[in-house]
């Protein structure tokens, strides 16, 4: 087992990172920009360094530097959380030349599994369905006509490196087709430096569905359920929950099924996510892997009773999985809202700022994953979540009535929040008894 | 699956010694306040006059209340931050990246620089090694070096003061 | 069902009343002394008063004021939590005859229960074991040493209606015997107007382990397990714990049986809990019910997934127990910690005063029951709790992990607590493998 | 168990004149600070000099930021709390106990007193109904009512000011 892990993260999941490694009896070592530095999370830690200013591109997207804070914290691990480097293959693979372990995948499964195309020749090998599309990139427009001919429009133009939305494109008919497919490509190529595109089937209006994974280094693979995340605006998901509602338990159990078989086809180990797509007439489809802890996570945690965290750190140290699919059992409703430093009224420009009244929601069943409060300064340099609010009940409509009271006791003074919003979302009729899709939330906030 | 829950009865008392070279760097690096605690130990020390508890706002990051550290060395560089009231007065030379501190360029050499010593904007004044790399650091300023302010071998963070220079 | 409730309680209880009440959807009205205005608990509920001034005597414990609160404020059911009126009779008596029903168990039961001798007359009847002593109370002081000689020393004389401790004395020979019986019959006299004592065997070093249970008013009666509070200090649990470590699961069925037993013959109804003393022979007595919500009840809602509050209004809204003994399962540790706002290192003294930093444990597993806040000030006429932390974990030594790590990041300034004293508590060795009994926190601390 | 969930959408925008009448209201009493909220909506007034957040601490209990309420009244008596800043300048005569204030002893009787009234300590001034009790409430002081502060029929808390009155 590791003695001592490096967190290449900040925030949230930081302290989350810190706290599972206190409970395991591992030091930690935690990095932090100048913007970050302070804030009571790195107290917590078993020593700081501070790796450069503000910027993410100057600290925490630096290799070198977290390396470097590695060699002189004299750590076995990097855990590097979600965001900034966690999918970044080759932070991986210097991690590991450097004789530190990298707590996350295999190389070559997060090559593979990061690269659209060749994710979706995985799923295909493993029987996984795929939304209708081209068989791998698309070479030139006339292919693509093609492909559109023979699955049908609306097709989605998508970057093979693409990810939240970039590179992004809805064609309608060949001429739409046409136009979007340079504009896609040449938005990939700048944004990730891969012009490659592939086309699909454009499906309308499907819900979110993703399939928690663990693997461990000696072949075991289970799921941990699923998490709807159909809430979401503009590719950010909002709300998670698990069980996903009103998803037949047959289907439910082929979409875990299916995610199951895709990581083992992918020889991929460590905790994943596959995400999938969920069309009006039950049809579903595999979108992507995300390779990394996701922000979500605790959703799943309420439902299993098993620490996500930890359980990444074990497989990460040679440890077998210490249950079997059979083991896992899934009790009540999990929900979680992301609140974010973000004004709903204001088309939801960031607010940074200090936080100068923080009264938190608590009591049975909820849980409030965060690294602010009373005094703490958002900085603008980041991602504008405060924090987690994730409650736990045995049905999702005392789930609901919880997270509402919940809503009602949150205070956060100083800055803008999602809290209206997420008022305003928790009491909609079509939330409430689920008749909603990836859209809903852009068509009806 | 869990660690076994180790029992912590650490009988020994506060060791003077270590608190009287906390208090020396401290002062040496102008530390207004500490916090150091494990399960077992918390040691606060606030020197000079009350800091109010209440952070202002400012538009990047923090005032900051120097950080705590447990593990040796006793004292986290992280203590020692570059920030107003916690700098050593007048001009430092700061570590422009993490890693080790080196003074010289082999154990055989003589270190780079000394106190005294008058410094161009490039001369070499240590070496930081990071990820097996021997980084040359330049002064990036000219003036005489008036104090080292790290010890060869010692591990730094980014932004650190490094030396105090007088500029000229 | 109720639609509006009063909470004739302040604090920790009256905030997690009025948060139980919103999630059912029920109106809460709240009292409060002039000390606790401002509270932003109460801000949470629908409708606050003033009912007096800041000494309970002359607010909190005044019947007339809180009925005439009830009055005002419409309400259909008062909650007493814990303390205060909750196991006054009389109380519970006169919201009844004014039509508002009082969430607790039936006057009879509350007076029976509530004079130890009468209790032990009915636990007798119900066949669960009591501690030998004289059968009902002792006349005089003749009639003690008999008793005594019967039982052999040592002797506890105990007030019938006493509580925490007070007209108690523990008696080596027949000296201190004839001494102690005058003195604590005085004392009981004094503080409960009851002079009424009686004699039982003094039982040395025991262990004290309390059953949860619930019963409707349809003849239903479940109990939620066991739970261990013999970390105490004065009589004032510390610590609890449930399930009871080192406890021979047939012994722990049988306490749990007789717990219920035991109730079932006093017709008592609402929640409640049977408080045992357990010998190092694994002998067990009866010693008292706790006829009313107890502070240590989140630990039983967190290994059965059951919120006594809510079943607490449901039962007395009249409707049945929504599960039978056999729905009800025990999962994983959980342990509560009393945080206090009183001194270790000055005899723990009191220390009301402004919390002017507040940094809260959180994560997986973590409950922080309080109503306290950064700038909250703790006042000096009630009792000094701060809150209730309590963790969840799959196990026990994950439990004392998590705990650990929580007081590791617990941070309150302002006022003195017992904090530290709970970090020595959680690293001892003896509590750590649970060689502990009611006398090992005065004995080693 | 759990009470199905209900969806809240009302679409009305703010009700000025409600906004009006309770700005007059806060005026008429001297409430420096309302807060109101309910699932959707949340008023915050505030009026007159910004109040410091931080509370000051005091030896009993708390300066008040005065109450929310939701409930119809729409404001609750505890918003117009007899604490320093927001009790209304002058002497006034407080509520002993809470329950129903009435002003006379039956509909049909004048009420005890009127703005105007001069009265002595021993004078019947308002009667309060608690469990039935119809309470005989005396001035306590002398003076002259210069103001009365609740109707009849409201119900009112321990401590609220009911009358203010010029001492003499």
């Amino acid at each position: 087992m590791f003695q001592r892990i490096l967190v290449a993260n900040r925030g949230e999941i930081a302290l989350r990172i810190i706290r599972a490694c206190r409970e395991l009896g591992i030091e930690t070592v935690a990095v932090y920009s100048e913007a970050d530095r302070g804030a009571h999370y790195l107290e917590l830690a078993d020593e700081a360094w501070c790796i450069g200013p503000a910027p993410a591109s100057e600290s925490y997207l630096l290799i070198n530097r977290i390396i470097s804070a590695a060699e002189i914290g004299n750590v076995q691990a990097v855990h590097p959380g979600y965001g900034f480097l966690a999918e970044n293959a080759h932070f991986a693979e210097v991690c590991r030349s450097c004789n530190i372990e990298f707590i996350g995948p295999p190389v070559l499964a997060m090559q593979q599994l990061g690269d659209k195309v060749s994710a979706r020749a995985i799923a295909m090998k493993a029987g996984v369905p795929c939304v209708p599309g081209s068989d791998g990139l698309v070479s030139d427009v006339n292919e693509a006509v093609k492909v559109a001919d023979r699955i049908g429009y609306p097709v989605l133009i998508k970057a093979t490196a693409g990810g939240g939305g970039k590179g992004m494109r809805v064609a309608g008919n060949e001429i739409s087709l046409r136009a979007g497919l340079q504009a896609a490509s040449a938005e990939a190529e700048k944004a990730f430096k891969n012009a490659g595109v592939y086309i699909e089937k454009y499906v309308e209006r499907p819900r979110h569905v993703e399939v928690q994974i663990l693997a461990d280094n000696h072949g075991n693979v289970v799921h941990l359920f699923e998490r709807d995340c159909s809430m979401q605006r503009r590719h950010q998901k909002l709300i998670e929950e698990s069980p996903a509602p009103k998803l037949p338990e047959e289907l439910r159990q082929r979409i875990c099924e299916c995610a199951v078989n895709l990581v083992r086809e992918s020889g991929y180990t460590n905790a994943g996510t596959c995400e999938f797509i969920v069309d009006k007439d039950y049809n579903f489809y595999f979108i992507e892997v995300n390779a990394r802890i996701q922000v979500e996570h605790p959703v799943t945690e309420l439902v299993t009773g098993i620490d996500l965290i930890k359980q990444q750190i074990l497989v990460a140290a040679g440890e077998k999985l210490p249950f079997t699919q059979a083991d896992i059992r899934h009790t009540g409703c999990a929900i979680e809202l992301r609140v974010n430093a973000e004004d709903p009224e204001n088309n939801f420009r960031g607010s940074p700022g200090t936080i100068t009244k923080l009264r938190l929601p608590g009591g049975p069943g909820v849980r409030f994953d965060s690294h602010v409060y009373e005094g703490y300064t958002i900085s603008p340099y980041y991602d504008s979540m405060i924090g987690k609010l994730i409650v736990h009940k045995p049905t999702r409509d005392e789930a609901i009535q919880c997270m509402r009271r919940c809503l009602r006791e949150f205070v956060i003074e100083g800055i803008a929040t999602t809290l209206p919003l997420a008022k305003r979302m928790f009491s909609h009729a079509n939330f409430v008894d689920f008749s909603i899709d990836t859209t809903f939330v852009e068509r009806t906030f | 699956m869990a660690k076994p829950v180790e029992t912590e009865e650490k009988s020994e008392s506060f060791d003077l010694d270590r608190i009287r070279k906390l208090l020396q760097l401290m002062e040496k690096f102008d530390v207004s306040e500490i916090n150091l605690q494990n399960d077992d130990e918390s040691w606060k020390i606030r020197r000079g006059p009350r800091v109010a508890s209440a952070q202002p706002a400012l538009s990047h990051g923090f005032a900051v209340p120097p950080m705590a550290a447990q593990a040796a060395p006793a004292v986290s560089p992280a203590a020692v931050a570059p920030v107003a009231s916690a700098v050593p007065a007048g001009v430092t030379i700061n570590a422009p990246t993490v890693g080790t501190f080196y003074s010289a360029a082999s154990p055989e050499d003589a270190p780079f620089v000394a106190v005294g010593t008058i410094v161009k904007a490039d001369t070499v004044i240590c070496m930081i090694e990071a990820m097996k790399v021997f980084n040359q650091i330049l002064a990036e300023k000219s003036g005489r070096i008036v104090e080292i302010l790290v010890a060869n071998g010692d591990a730094v963070g980014f932004g650190q003061p490094l030396f105090r220079i007088e500029p000229g």
